[in-house]
């Protein structure tokens, strides 16, 4: 959507929130294969799947304007897929192919698609916060009125970087959007276990005079108003928000994490409220038929059927890859 | 005892004895408790030693290492925990300009008896932000002793060394070597900081490695062996104190040397070591000296990538048949 | 002051105040002599003196156990001396003698006084907030009942390692103070330009859930006193407390700095705020004499003098003491 | 023009010429505004740029480099001060793990044009924390240009280069230079990155040099010249690129290489350096190679002590005197 359609979740139509239950299905199966392909080897190194929270990502950027920036932490795929990345270009890159998103070197944890503004994924909890800061102020002193959004997890908010990023985005009244993920797990620790305060974003934005808001971060309508109306009042030069979704991950921290730390009950409860059945409850208020919602879903699978079909026949990155874009000039001479 | 050991649970192993013995040794670092660590390296701990010993932390690099330096200077002798090693930048400050300094700034006042665990090194395809050999960032300081084993009772011998040192110690445990197994450490077994370990003899080369590097120096020398070179190979197990003498002995036998090392060859720990042999051991040289190091780029995350920025055993082999043919 | 005479303000009597007030008094003078000698070249390096701020060093000390641990800044000559560092000591090291505090080898902004708990000036800003945590865990843990403080300013309150001390701190309920001499200055840059909210410090306590206190730092009783409770809280379990010492300081930032950059009316009604006329205020209506006051002020102003001569007197450090006690065996050697 | 400048003069009209050619060069850091630098580095800048251009930040030196760091990725060139190089620790993790990385690893989609410029080095009893010279804390990392200039039309030529390019750079102002003299730049003036500049033309030795070992190696010859031992003096302006070629012909010429540093022998820059030379260059070689540099100390306050831990003129000279007789 462009500027001129960031109307409120209110208006929105049915087509319109079909393509953002559409494209969380697209998230979600893309998720899946990805854990799949991980499990049976054809995907190495690591992965951390954010199957459960695409709610955060879709409505975060169907609020934004194209030309926003967005930088993401190593649980960044459904970031990249929001900001316009391929299922393909996602598997390839996590299978190690060279038609892959960042050509093989940089996987799972660092999507990044520049083309649209994704301005990368991170794997230093905390790293990027103090990027979209600065992205802020490029905007600003280029006088374009883009946005810039850092989301990040709960645990994220108990390092200095997240502080720093806070006040200084506060001082300079930078249009800059901190939106937390609180999945309400570290890596396997609870993240109430290590955190003075119950809301570990939204309660320290005061320290920073940063109004703040806590969401249901798996209702994609409640997130996208959220995010736009923070990004209007960004664009009008009234400063950063703070933004704590609350959400889920359906899967483990990473890899083949059976993530048996979290309470069953706990679990279950989640898994009730997926934002896939939320926007399907919010697409039956607006008179979508059921049918409509299953060829959006057969859409998806194909998509996504698709991508791996094409990332597995992909060639192999070439190794000579190795040693290219180090430097602007395309290499990596350290020395004459 | 089993008859073998993993090097990861040398970790633990080597934790646990110490806090056995000494209930001033205590543990932080984020999911190192009831999650037993994110490499399985501190499994039993909270269990056997409860949770003032064994301490979950939030996200907070600096906090933990600076809070560790504080207990350190006031009675304790705490064993942090960096998941990563490459999130020693995050506490850098701690690892650059407090802890080693501090004992040295104040005429000796304080004493900094701590710990700082890490895993180290690449090789998994946890990309450029998971994947480094970091020993040359803290070897760029002086004022710390690093501990850096290959093997998994050198785990539990230099752990207890470490732990017991009245100063402070970066420990590099090395992913790659986590799964590899070894005889179990004789009780009480303790490993001086600060001397390396002949692996394998030889005549014709000296092959200087650590950690990683050391099953790849190895096996390297075994096809060496198999083309007629006799290739010694040392591990140095510390790169503080660094063991020149060692090396310098070696040389006396071999007169060439090759120095094999993960970090990259920019800034490398290598270049200390051949600048040292360069100048004191110039006279047993009868050939250029090498170093094999990681390439000056970052870690890529596709395998058949990352296989070309480490050094690996057919590289190794290569390079020091033309120098052994020199 | 041992744990038992930690009474309240009110109930200290005119002898203990006319100590606290001795105390300022041999500070003040120690800084002045500092000053000069740093003018006069007798001083190499750098010096950030703490005269103005006399009171909070002063005052918290007195609220505290000759056991507990204080950190300080590279601005820590009066937490150094109100933790029995004496002023022959500090003009000692800050001349580069053998005598001095830390053998030469530290210098104005590492002053140490370890065998009295002041366990070090640290001139990166923020750095030792964690070692205070850090103290406090390892009271706690040998179960002493020793209290932590760490002294900082109001620039520190927007690095990280500040927010990560908090919150550490306020989740392990840890005996720690955080102690910010809010002297409303950065280097040259005044703090409100930097900071998001008003009061540096008191304002972030909130983000970690403890509790915080703005205190007139230049009024020796109102720190004692806030000290004193703070520490009882902690001793008692009930964790970290923030207080806000609001004070001023008479010389510059540094070496020469001339302090320009401070509006002459702001300066003027802070030198009418001093904390040696507070404390003389205070004798007063403890019925204590001009007479006695000028007595202490004479004793004071001897033992500074005397400090001036003997610092003058002392040998130069060895130049061997370079290469000693970087390791514990005292030695330096990080090779065969 | 005044026919002399400081090198800390130079350093804002360096900074200054490239804000007057290029809107996107923008400043920040902590008391470069109002104040104009705690070095007076940035001195007129606020006046002729204004607040948009030249921001005063709060100490948060990760907030800093990030932001620069994002600022690079949309459009500008940040020019960022961290005050003392020292503090290069507080915000370790950008200038080792992101800065260096982010175009690597998302397959070169991103650029990073921006320059951390920083006060480094000792000899003004700053202590420990305040002195170090720690060019080879970013050494170790590859991914980063690194510019040290020793003359005050270096420093205009390299900054005009630093910010001109595509690549991030370090650049390392030396405090102990800062009140030194020289001819003013010439209007236009850049040095290219990563070529050294032979400051002393000699038979006999190779003194290489960088930043405030410069004029250290530079009085060191000329009392060497009173000996009868002819040094070229080279001053290698930046670590990276590394102009190993002009070393290597230099001692084509003398056969005897030193490289005196100012940061700590352990993990210094010279070591690979050394390492290179006692590879590719060893049949150059008559002679052990000698390098000399900081002792394996944290930099002790008082000057006497200071003055054991950096090299100075007399130690250079008679360890030059020592290499020559070999
Ligand atoms: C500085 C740093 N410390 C530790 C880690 C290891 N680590 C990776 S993810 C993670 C948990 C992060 O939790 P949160 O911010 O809630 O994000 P989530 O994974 O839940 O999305 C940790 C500790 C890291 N990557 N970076
Ligand atoms: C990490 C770090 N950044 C910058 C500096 C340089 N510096 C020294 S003192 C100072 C100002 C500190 O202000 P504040 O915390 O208010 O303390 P004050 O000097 O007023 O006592 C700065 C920026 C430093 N020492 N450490
Ligand atoms: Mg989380
Ligand atoms: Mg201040």
């Amino acid at each position: 959507m462009t500027e001129t359609t960031v109307r409120p979740a209110s208006e929105l139509d049915a087509h319109d929130v079909l393509a953002l239950y559409e494209q969380m299905q697209l998230i979600r199966r893309t998720e899946r294969a990805a854990h799949d392909l991980f499990m049976s080897g054809l995907v190495k190194g690591t992965t951390h799947l954010a199957a459960g929270q695409e709610a955060v990502a879709v409505g975060a950027s169907a609020a934004l304007r194209p030309d926003d920036y967005v930088f993401a932490t190593y649980r960044g795929h459904h970031h990249a897929m929001a900001r316009g990345a391929t299922p393909e270009e996602c598997l390839a890159e996590l299978m190690s192919r060279a038609t892959g998103l960042c050509r093989a070197k940089g996987g799972s944890m660092h999507l990044t698609k520049a083309s649209s503004g994704m301005l990368g994924s991170y794997a230093i909890v905390g790293s990027h916060l103090p990027m979209a800061v600065g992205a802020a102020w490029s905007a600003r002193l280029r006088g374009t009125e883009q946005v810039a959004v850092a989301f990040f997890g709960d645990g994220t908010t108990n390092i200095g970087a997240f502080h720093e990023s806070l006040n200084l985005a506060a001082v300079w009244r930078l249009p800059v959007l901190f939106v937390c993920e609180n999945n309400f797990y570290m890596e396997y620790t609870p993240i109430g276990a290590v955190t003075a305060v119950p809301h570990p974003a939204a309660d320290r934005a005061g320290a920073h005079a940063l109004p703040s808001e806590v969401i249901d971060g798996n209702d994609v309508l409640v997130v996208y108003d959220a995010v736009r109306r923070a990004a209007e009042r960004a664009r009008a030069g009234d400063g950063p928000t703070v933004i704590e979704a609350e959400t889920y991950r359906h899967f483990g921290h990473s890899r083949a994490d059976p993530a048996t730390y979290r309470p069953a009950d706990e679990v279950e409860r989640w898994l009730d409220h997926d934002p896939l059945d939320i926007a399907r409850d919010r697409l039956g208020a607006l008179n979508v038929s059921d049918d409509a919602v299953e060829q959006a879903d057969a859409r998806a699978r194909r998509v996504v059927d698709d991508a791996i079909e094409a990332a597995k026949n992909a060639p192999d990155a070439d190794p000579a890859e190795a040693f290219t874009d180090v430097w602007a000039d395309g290499g990596n001479a350290w020395r004459t | 005892m089993a008859d073998v050991i993993t090097y990861r649970d040398a970790v633990a192993e080597g934790i646990a004895r110490e806090m056995r013995r000494d209930p001033s040794v205590v543990c932080l670092g984020e999911d190192i408790g009831a999650a037993e660590g994110v490499f399985k390296t501190t499994v039993g701990l909270l269990k056997e030693f409860g949770p003032d010993r064994v301490w979950d932390t939030p996200i907070s690099e600096q906090a933990i290492v600076g809070a560790a330096m504080g207990a350190a200077m006031t009675g304790m002798r705490p064993v942090a925990e960096i998941m990563f090693s490459d999130f020693l930048a995050c506490c850098y400050d701690y690892i650059a300009n407090e802890i080693p300094k501090v004992r040295y700034m104040t005429g000796g006042q304080v004493t900094v008896p701590l710990v700082v665990r890490t895993a180290n090194g690449g090789g998994l395809g946890f990309g450029a932000q998971h994947s480094q050999a970091v020993e040359n960032w803290v070897f760029a300081v002086p004022g710390l002793k690093i501990a850096a084993p290959s093997t998994s009772d050198d785990v539990v011998g230099l752990m207890a060394a470490a732990i017991r040192s009245d100063d402070p110690v970066v420990f590099f445990e090395h992913k790659g070597l986590l799964a590899t197994k070894g005889p179990p450490a004789a009780e009480g077994h303790v490993v001086e900081l600060g001397r390396a370990r002949t692996m394998r003899d030889g005549d014709d080369v000296t092959l200087v490695a650590l950690a990683s590097t050391v099953p790849v120096a190895l096996d390297a020398a075994e096809r060496l062996a198999g083309e007629g070179v006799s290739a010694e190979v040392i591990d140095l197990r510390c790169l503080v104190p660094l063991d020149v003498a060692a090396v310098l002995a070696s040389l006396e036998k071999t007169s060439r040397l090759v120095v094999i090392e993960e970090n990259p060859y920019q800034g490398g720990w290598g270049g200390t070591l051949v600048s040292v042999v360069a100048d004191e051991g110039f006279d047993l040289l009868d050939a250029p000296i090498k170093r094999i190091a990681a390439a000056c780029v970052p870690l890529p995350f596709a395998d058949a990538l990352e296989a070309q920025v480490i050094p690996g055993v057919d590289a190794v082999t290569e390079r020091v048949l033309e120098l052994a043919a020199y």
